[in-house]
């Protein structure tokens, strides 16, 4: 892999961090000091991505804003990666009229025409739209595909079962991607699910299917490229499960008293960072300016969030029919 | 507001049954669009368990007439992402009675896309979908349901009663940019394999019109009462008005057509006209339709009753397999004249 | 009715919160019965997202408190399958707003056997699910739905607003016969990481005792309007009771507890005395509890009303996120306030 | 296998096989001239089972009353060989207030207590019941077991894998059990499954698979066996596959435009009788007598139906809570 790939993905995985970092901090600002999930600037559930952004990041670098996306309820990486406009998505988790959707979806609920990214805060249920949208690209003659995500958890939903079966049946050029980060808020893999890795499911289906060990970055990169190319060629679908870490909580206020395994989690990103420092790829002073603007993008961001108006409440009401 | 003149010599009509004036909307708007296409179990070589589908694969071949696995929440959720970039699929449900298996796609994600994107994204397509019992298949296969999707927003319900506005409003929920909800109850498809029904069959223009969704239909003007109906039991409301005519009652019958939008204004109209209101709706009593037009008009103005409001529905009970139990609990004229003679005191 | 007597000496009450209430009735029945269990995502070690079953996985062990996987058809089926072999399974469904992927095993089966059977085959399980907006959860995590299951036979559907009834409809829920939907609002559950709220942690009695389902409270008596609700709204309305009285306002406050059955005994009862009638409603406005409560009353009588009958519930809008539209939509004290003083005129 | 054995099979399959002959009778008898579907003593959806007896012959075999079985739309074999009684089968079908469900039913939804039997006319949504019925014998410290049998259109619901998912992991006693008829109504299977056998899918469960072909009721016999002595022994769920053939349409009416097979279809049950003669086990005399006693037995039953009461209008809204 070239060196500018491999920064490339560094870079994405940088951004999507100090993103999460800052929407960390203004979300919990102003719930002190009685912690209120309803309250402050951000309010409501909030699951961050931290120490998944190698899946989204390998994943993504072989996409066009043309391919679409439909992520889960943990979607910032992947909507980072797949290139969302970074005011957008945070006026939006700010809750504000200049947001991606103008403050009605929320962070669960992010719908971008322009990378044809959505998600969804029902668990597997992302993956049913994405087969529409591979059948469009289909119909369409382009050479378009679409890229449909979930976590392990969600691996064991009967949509995940239908969809799988019906992508390869019908030959649409989807890649689906599951974030094996070993826990569905408190339960573990082992809990829900009666094998080892979802890659055996692929064979379920008579589609090709892969596991990337390690939360490694260019091995998701790699897998990526085949299921895409493959896709892309009329191939049909493949099946990529990327065994990952959730370095965060389920979500924010989640104190994981369930897990004791939280001191042997590594983070993917400085880990990354030392393999490119040690392969000459990256230096520190590179890395130093890599942070600055990816913070840079990240304060722009927050800052058009802050500073732009709430929805009315007057007009609550609209948008519900076209 | 129906955009055709059917008393016009331009326009050609023949008798079709509702089944086939569905079919041709379908297939007319096929030919002028091509991002319309058809999916759902058994709609291609056997042409839908209720005839919704007769012919379209022949003429349109199977990249736009897909018969698909029994998989209701991919190919639910596929309609729904192909409608998001572009396309307008007509996806069936082959009964209502099996939402429970694809629900949420419908109201999650369906139903909440455009609100959720602030607008941005739109998803223009149809789900059709059979409803009604009246022949013996249970619990499982006989519901209307129809209360259960209008209470969710973000979809428009239309219910058909006739081969007329099943073609038209087959149209309009075509080009409509909205998930549109189009239940045809089986009754009234005039299939030759169920009880036959005069109504069922009818004078369809050969060329393409639309009903407006979201405009009921008063079919008979009346004086004396009005009877609000949809679907299948508008027969029944008319059948029963004719009858209730030779006993000196003058009825008024509306067939809804929509649910969503509700044409709140057609009811209070004939609710302040004749002051005594009979809800007649398949559908299971409670929570449902009944109570809300009972609401409409109450919180318009409860003084347009003159008698208390009535609803002849299906008494909270599961549809039941035996016909002698299946025929207590449904609205039939028989029933609808009982209720009348009642409200008239 | 309410099977104890907490004006009695030999009672021992304590503060609790609704969650607590909640799980101490769920354990007081594994305690005198062993075919009673608890199933459901993170109801074990986690206790349950919204604390519906903390600590009872230490009590009782990994065999009767069972995390699932993410497989709610699975599992509802399973707690159906069980029921019908004599266990007592209480399931959760971890937010009502998910009810779509496994609303077939609901509805269609849960709800529907012991009809099938012809009464042969009970189905005696609790569905316990959270519901409930107002902390920006958006549109797939806030709503209310109970609509929607009571519009659907076969299925007991009950909503406790404070810690006394969560105990007691809990214990009456488990002990039914039939399939129980127990609807709990994240808003009345007292959780410490919630918005306060004095009305979620009440006396409660040690002693394990009744709440029958089915009959309403009328937690505030009074006169010149009758605000019928249910759920979190009991609370808003209670709120602003408290201040019309300031203001010469008398309000009669109704907490329905059960949707089905439906106490249509204590509706028209207050309705006929104030004559002024208001629901409060934080499901979604059409198609459903507002709608049948205004039935209810004008099957009766419509001359009950004095003043056209009012509405607040959410109106046919998706829930927004963002707090400004939430609030829009969303039952409030200060709507409620000025739904009444409309209706008084 | 014994001789007592498979004569029992054979005597199964007959029995089910005449049942269904009368039923086929009566269904059709009164809808003449214009077929009217809801029409004559036995109105409404009508799914025969002719072709499929081996595969419930085979495996209730293995079973007793205490056994739980929960079969599809099309269940009447499966409840003939679990031991329904006849009388209230025929009761419920001809809609009588004898019947098993007192009329309410129908012959979809049977429920019977004393052979913990039930069906749904909602394709695969009978797997997950009999996940409960399975786990209620697990801790009530029985080695009693339950069956749960789909289609192989059915095997592509999400129901199916959520099931077989839960029950792997629980090592509940149940033996799923697929028919694989070929169709789905008008849809052959290779237009609904994306591989040839659904065996393969045990191993994304990780549980024993296998696929029975040509509808062999000995085949189905020995894998069953195995299978529900696995399950009683705590070793938690099998899946068997069984090709089998749909006789006579997916419901009655059904014209069968769609398919052009018909003519190659081996009916079963002769085909065992062959078998059985040319092992000595048979002799036209016994075949004989074996039918004779199952025609009896079935006349008696549907006597019983058509003699009994139909329900009255006026317990319409009996039941509906207990
Ligand atoms: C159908 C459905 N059931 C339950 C939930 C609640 N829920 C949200 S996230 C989650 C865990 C998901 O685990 P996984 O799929 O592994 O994704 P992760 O959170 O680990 O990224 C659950 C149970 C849901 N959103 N949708
Ligand atoms: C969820 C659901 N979708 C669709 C149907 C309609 N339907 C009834 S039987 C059937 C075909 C079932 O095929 P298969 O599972 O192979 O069983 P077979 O009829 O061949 O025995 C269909 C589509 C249904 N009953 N339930
Ligand atoms: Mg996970
Ligand atoms: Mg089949």
């Amino acid at each position: 892999m070239d060196s500018q790939t491999r920064l490339g993905l560094y870079k994405t995985m940088v951004l999507s961090r100090s993103f999460e970092e800052a929407i960390l901090r203004d979300y919990h600002a102003d719930k002190k000091p009685a912690w209120d999930i309803g309250a402050g600037l951000i309010p409501g559930e909030m699951h961050l991505s931290a120490g998944q952004e190698p899946v989204a990041a390998g994943v993504c670098a072989h996409l066009t804003a043309d391919d679409a996306v439909t992520a889960t309820h943990r979607p910032h990486h992947f909507a980072i990666a797949h290139g969302m406009d970074l005011r957008l998505l945070a006026a939006e988790i700010f809750g504000r009229e200049t947001g991606l959707g103008k403050g009605r979806g929320g962070h669960m609920h992010l719908f971008d025409p322009s990378t044809h990214f959505s998600c969804s805060g029902i668990i597997a249920e992302g993956y049913p739209p994405a087969l529409g949208q591979a059948f469009a690209f289909k119909r369409q003659g382009k050479d378009r595909v679409a890229v449909a995500v979930t976590g392990e958890g969600a691996a064991n939903q009967g949509g995940f079962h239908e969809s799988v079966n019906l992508a390869s049946l019908w030959k649409l050029p989807v890649v689906f991607v599951i974030e094996d980060n070993d826990w569905a808020i408190s339960v573990p893999r082992d809990s829900s699910t009666s094998i080892r890795s979802n890659a055996v499911r692929a064979s379920s289906y008579g589609i090709r299917g892969a596991r990337i060990q390690d939360n490694s970055v260019e091995g998701v990169w790699d897998a990526a490229k085949t299921a895409i190319e493959k896709a892309r060629a009329g191939e049909g679908p493949s099946l990529i499960e990327v065994h990952t870490v959730r370095l965060w909580g389920h979500f924010e206020g989640d104190a994981q008293a369930y897990r004791d395994d939280l001191g042997s989690l590594i983070d993917p990103i400085p880990a990354y960072a030392s393999q490119l420092e040690s392969d000459g790829v990256l230096t520190t002073e590179l890395a130093g300016k890599i942070l600055k603007e990816a913070k840079r993008q990240v304060d722009d961001a927050v800052e058009f969030a802050k500073s732009s108006p709430l929805p009315s409440a007057a007009d609550a009401e609209k948008y519900v029919f076209a | 507001m129906v955009l055709i003149d059917t008393s016009s010599a331009s326009v050609t009509t023949r008798k079709l049954t509702t089944a086939k004036a569905m079919v041709e909307g379908i297939s007319q708007e096929m030919e002028l669009d091509q991002s319309v296409f058809v999916l759902g179990e058994d709609v291609g070589a056997y042409g839908g368990i209720f005839s919704s589908t007769t012919g379209l694969l022949e003429k349109f071949g199977p990249k736009r007439v897909l018969d698909t696995p029994i998989s209701e929440t991919a190919f639910m959720g596929l309609a729904t992402g192909a409608a998001v970039e572009g396309m307008r699929p007509i996806v069936e449900l082959m009964f209502v009675d099996f939402f429970g298996v694809c629900m949420d796609q419908i109201y999650n994600h369906m139903a909440k896309i455009h609100y959720e994107s602030g607008g941005n994204v739109k998803v223009p397509l149809v789900l059709m979908t059979a409803v009604g019992g009246g022949y013996s298949d249970g619990a499982q296969h006989s519901q209307c349901l129809w209360g259960t999707f209008a209470h969710l927003p973000g979809l428009k319900v239309v219910v058909p009663s006739n081969p007329f506005d099943a073609k038209g409003l087959m149209i309009s929920a075509i080009r409509d940019d909205n998930p549109v909800v189009y239940m045809f109850h089986k009754g009234v498809m005039g299939l030759p394999w169920m009880a036959k029904n005069p109504r069922s069959l009818g004078a369809v223009p050969e060329q393409s019109y639309e009903v407006p969704i979201g405009k009921a239909s008063v079919v008979r003007t009346g004086k004396d009462v009005t009877i609000i109906s949809l679907s299948l039991s508008v027969h029944h409301a008319l059948d029963a008005a004719d009858e209730l005519a030779t006993q000196g009652v003058d009825c008024e019958v509306i067939d809804l057509r929509s649910l969503v939008p509700l044409d709140r204004g057609t009811i209070l109209e004939s609710a302040g006209k004749t002051g005594r209101v009979l809800v007649v709706d398949e559908d299971y009593k409670s929570f449902g339709l009944s109570g809300e037009i009972a609401a409409v008009i109450c919180e318009s103005d409860p003084r347009l009753l003159k008698v208390p409001f009535a609803r002849l529905a299906v008494p909270d009970v599961p549809i039941p397999y035996s016909r002698t139990l299946e025929y207590a609990v449904l609205p039939t004229a028989d029933r609808i004249i009982s209720e009348i003679k009642h409200l008239m005191g």
